[in-house]
């Protein structure tokens, strides 16, 4: 676990408050699981003194290069925004236990489930999954055509399904209403965003096995303020930390 | 080094910075970014008798220059804490601040005995002024009397030096440390967080699902350096000063306002090394005034001509 | 513009916004930066009994997103307020809250007298929570049974209503609100500015030549929302919210937490043109939620099923 | 007086911890009286809330450009000298009572005199009265040559004699060691610096009359909090505020 100071190397607007932000440094060398977050710091005379926890997206191993997808809604998200290349951006990572494409080997393919700005992560896992010959096939979820990104990336990797809920792109409705389809030859999910789209997805792959990646509001990002528990009955504690026991975790083992 | 050195008692500090409780969990995670035993000391978070889970989630909010907590005291009780936690800090061999909390007179005193007997321990911080619980806690820390009796108790069972952390939500400090004092206390802790809430504007709800939470950060500095200020110079006892402490210029100006040492807090969250960061600091800094002891620091802002400084 | 309208005793106000007591001097000032005629109301510097000249300087200092201020009550004394300010006012058609301090009772009460008869006074707002005088302000509003004394006697002479500004440096906000509800104010202010201080590390001296100041500035914000929320539900008085306001989503929050009207003080510093901008604001941020009367976001955070919106 | 988003044509360090930053935009059209200040936002989403009174050093009205000249010292004025050419700085102004450059007309000699970072102002108002045909002589006072600036500026308007209290430049002592040498055709006086050198002047510079710029720690820089007061024996109020009565004064007209 380290701290780096990373320099932006573009910061572009891809879709509406949907900012691509590529950094690079040598730190970058060890960003290599999926799942992973970097703990971002808004600035340094800024006044927003906590840290961002954002999703490594990509990895360019060759270029040093990450590259973060990130929605500028709040104080914090919209000041990353407005930063220019060229500047330094003070990261902590990659922090957190990601998604373990290991133990997917044995099977055959994956279902990618993705809700809003939960989509990010799994362009990386996709990727990965692909390299070791897994057929992925995503559902990505966006609220309007307008919202919607990276899908073109995504269909490069696999399948993409897109969902909106105003019916402006792909089917209307909800990620879960995609799962509706007959899934075949039991894939592995993997699914992040809101705890209540999980919720929906770890019913509808019943049977299935899968991991899932939440959110919560941090402090530390490093496992030490427990701001971030979630409660689950698999562990003698009682409870996990999402920054540092997570944020990815099997399907059923967390109380969402 | 040994510029820095502060004695307070039970802590002999080889540098005056330690780790504010509940900021630094019980090490182990900042272990894992630079060697521990470079701290002056460490708080380890607030335990009671039997585990806790705390409060809902979400716990934090962010506010301007600071944040608020409603953590709830969870941790995994006074006994999980001596069995798993501590024998992992010996290595170390730093000072050990145990803080303690519970929701009656009885678990107090119950974990006290507990914790103070461990040989890992070097003092133990009385938590009456914990704003996130609904038992215990503050309710002990804004009345006066209250406060004293339970120092009283908690001092009569401790195997090791007592330090009262004070809460900042009361009319009179200074009348609180006086009573504490008077109740045999050996040294104080301030400050805790100040009471605070955010509200989301679009829906009229509170961010944090205990609706209120203690605020921390630079935004309450202010207010410490007052409370540190006022009550160092009514009470002769020791001050472990805290409260929105980021650079090594706060650590010299709270002490300069009555601490003898400082903790850290909420600034960890912002940056993990900034607790070695400001110790490598101090000595710059110490050069820049002409001061040789950091010690000699301690209420220059009232006693300066009682304590002349070594550079004069 | 209707359905920014807010109507509380003695204050029926275009738009629920108005300057804070002493960051707006008596108008004149900024009203070379925009037509006061904007505002929802004004209040005044506070008026004493004879004119003061206040304390020495340095007067003010900067902290992590707030200021300390040790101004002291500077003033050209009630009479000279009425004479030479006032008028001035009086073509801008805006209801004046009228800020009174004193060193005693007998003051209080003799500057409400003269005040509250001015017919441009629309309402006073007693001040028993200045930090910044040794006599007087803050003694009066940290003890409840002095507040209520003082309150009843203020009321007795006053002709207008009377406002009562709590003070943040209290134990228990809310029986001090419900003490001088119970005395008879017509409303509350709140919050005044917390004590703070701040020492140059330097030379471990303070920057303000008065030692302590109040500290506002967004740094407090969640320390009155917190006040806010917690008195409006135990006292059916209505508030003027006001502590670290500094946007539109600010002013909405405050209402939420339960304020009636919104001060807007530090933030006129960083931005003169604050106010305006605020007001032209509020209106979007209203439709953003679907909302209509800003009247209806008073106590929102917890009485949103009593008072439906009209979004619903 | 207006606020105004002027943009940063260039900041840059002329000396050890001095600046000098060059700012355009229209607003500056109304910068032409010398003593006057500008008070500068340090940024929007910085926790450093006040602004900071700098004065006007100089202004190019055909190239719609004011010149300020700054010590990077407190936490503040460091995150101003931070800023890169193109950004824009939020200022107020301009602000404040300056220089009379009017009643000197029936002078033929002004005496300004300057310490550290009271130099600036000096600089736009020599110009002023050069401009009137007078002949301007210059007093500066520094730390040491390191921290010395703008002396050839100062010397292509008129005589200029410089102390430095290590003596590593010009006289050593303070500026009031250079009015020691006789004091011909009773120049008018013009000085700015710390209250104690503006005491010291006062005291030597008896019987001449002239005007003096002042220091203090302000809220709003308008007139409206009451931060900024010097007591005055001259005037009924008993005091003056700083930021909007002065903060120039005729000698002897405040209480130092
Ligand atoms: C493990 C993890 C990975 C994430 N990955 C991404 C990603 O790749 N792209 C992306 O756009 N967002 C991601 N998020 C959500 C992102 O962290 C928040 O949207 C962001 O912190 C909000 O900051 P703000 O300045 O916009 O909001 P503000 O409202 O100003 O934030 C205030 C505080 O609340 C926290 N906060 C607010 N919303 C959230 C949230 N939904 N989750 C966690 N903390 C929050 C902020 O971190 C900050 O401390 C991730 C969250 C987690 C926990
Ligand atoms: C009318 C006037 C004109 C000035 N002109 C210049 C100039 O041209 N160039 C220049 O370098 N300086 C000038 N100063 C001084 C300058 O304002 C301060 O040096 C600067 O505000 C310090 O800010 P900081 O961020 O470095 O310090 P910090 O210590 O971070 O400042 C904290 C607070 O104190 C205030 N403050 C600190 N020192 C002073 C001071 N000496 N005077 C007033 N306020 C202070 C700041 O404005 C801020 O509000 C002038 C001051 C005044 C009153
Ligand atoms: C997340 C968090 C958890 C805390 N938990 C405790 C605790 O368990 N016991 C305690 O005495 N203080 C606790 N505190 C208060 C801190 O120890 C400290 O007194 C306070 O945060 C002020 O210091 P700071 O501004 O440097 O954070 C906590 C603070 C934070 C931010
Ligand atoms: C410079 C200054 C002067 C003030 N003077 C007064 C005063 O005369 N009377 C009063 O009741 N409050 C006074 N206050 C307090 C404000 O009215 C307000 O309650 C407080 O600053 C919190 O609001 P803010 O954070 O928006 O500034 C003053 C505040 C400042 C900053
Ligand atoms: S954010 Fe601190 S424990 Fe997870
Ligand atoms: S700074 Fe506010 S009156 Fe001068």
């Amino acid at each position: 676990m380290k701290k780096h100071l990373l320099t932006i190397t573009s910061n572009t607007e891809i879709a509406r408050n949907i900012f691509e932000m590529k950094l690079t440094g040598p730190g970058t060398a060890t960003m290599t699981v999926p799942g992973q977050f970097l703990h971002v710091s808004v600035g340094n005379n800024t006044s927003k003194l906590l840290r961002r926890p954002l999703s490594i997206c990509d990895v360019d191993l060759e270029r040093e290069e990450v590259t973060l997808l990130y929605r500028a809604q709040g104080e914090g998200t919209k000041q990353l925004s407005q930063k220019h290349t060229g500047e330094t951006v003070d990261v902590l990572g990659p922090l957190g236990n990601g998604f373990s494409t290991e133990s997917s080997e044995d099977r055959k393919k994956a279902l990618l489930i993705g809700g809003g700005i939960g989509v990010p992560p799994l362009y990386y896992l996709g990727k990965k999954l692909k390299d070791k010959g897994i057929q992925v096939t995503f559902i990505l979820g966006f609220q309007s055509l307008e919202a919607s990104f990276y899908i073109e990336q995504f269909q490069e990797i696999g399948e993409t399904i897109v969902t909106t809920v105003d019916g402006s792109l792909g089917l209307k409705g909800f990620v879960t209403d995609a799962m509706d389809q007959p899934i075949s030859d039991e894939p592995l999910i993997y699914s992040v965003g809101p705890a209540v789209m999980l919720k929906a997805v770890e019913q509808k792959a019943q049977g299935l096995n899968g991991f899932i990646s939440l959110e919560e509001r941090m402090g530390c990002g490093v496992g030490a303020c427990f701001a971030c528990v979630c409660p689950t009955e698999t562990r003698q504690s009682g409870y996990v930390k999402i920054c540092s026991d997570g944020p990815v975790f099997k399907m059923g083992e967390v109380v969402l | 080094m040994s510029r820095l050195r502060v004695s307070l008692p039970g802590l002999d500090m080889k540098n005056p910075i330690l780790p504010a409780s509940g900021c630094f969990g019980f090490g182990k995670e900042y272990a894992k970014w630079y060697d521990l035993s470079l701290l002056g000391g460490i708080t380890i978070k607030a335990a009671t008798l039997e585990g806790r889970f705390g409060n809902p989630t979400p716990r934090v909010a962010e506010t301007e220059s600071g944040m608020l907590n409603a953590i709830g005291l969870q941790n995994p009780g006074v006994k999980g804490i001596i069995e798993n936690e501590l024998p992992w800090l010996e290595p170390y061999n730093i000072p050990i601040l145990a803080n303690i909390a519970g929701s009656t007179e009885e678990e107090y005193i119950e974990v006290t005995k507990h914790i103070s007997a461990s040989p890992l321990v070097s003092a133990v911080e009385l938590n009456i002024s914990c704003p996130n619980v609904k038992e215990g806690g503050i309710q002990f820390g804004t009345h006066y009397k209250s406060a004293a009796d339970l120092t009283r108790k908690v001092k009569g069972v401790s195997e090791k030096p007592v330090y009262v952390k004070l809460s900042p939500n009361v009319s009179n400090i200074t009348e609180m440390a006086e009573a504490v004092e008077d109740a045999g206390a050996d040294g104080l802790s301030m400050i805790n967080t100040l009471v605070g809430m955010k509200l989301d504007w679009r829906t009229g709800q509170p961010i944090l699902a205990n609706k209120t939470g203690g605020l921390s950060g630079p935004a309450i500095k202010p207010v410490a350096i007052r409370m540190i200020y006022e009550v160092s110079q009514k009470v002769s006892l020791p001050i472990i000063g805290m409260g929105g402490v980021s650079t090594a210029e706060d650590v010299l100006e709270m002490m300069s306002a009555g601490a003898s040492a400082v903790a850290v807090g909420t600034a960890n969250f912002v940056n993990p090394f900034i607790c070695p960061e400001i110790i490598e600091k101090l000595p710059e800094l110490l050069d820049e005034i002409g001061v040789e002891q950091i010690s000699e620091m301690t209420g220059r802002s009232f006693n300066q001509w009682k304590t002349p400084l070594s550079s004069r």
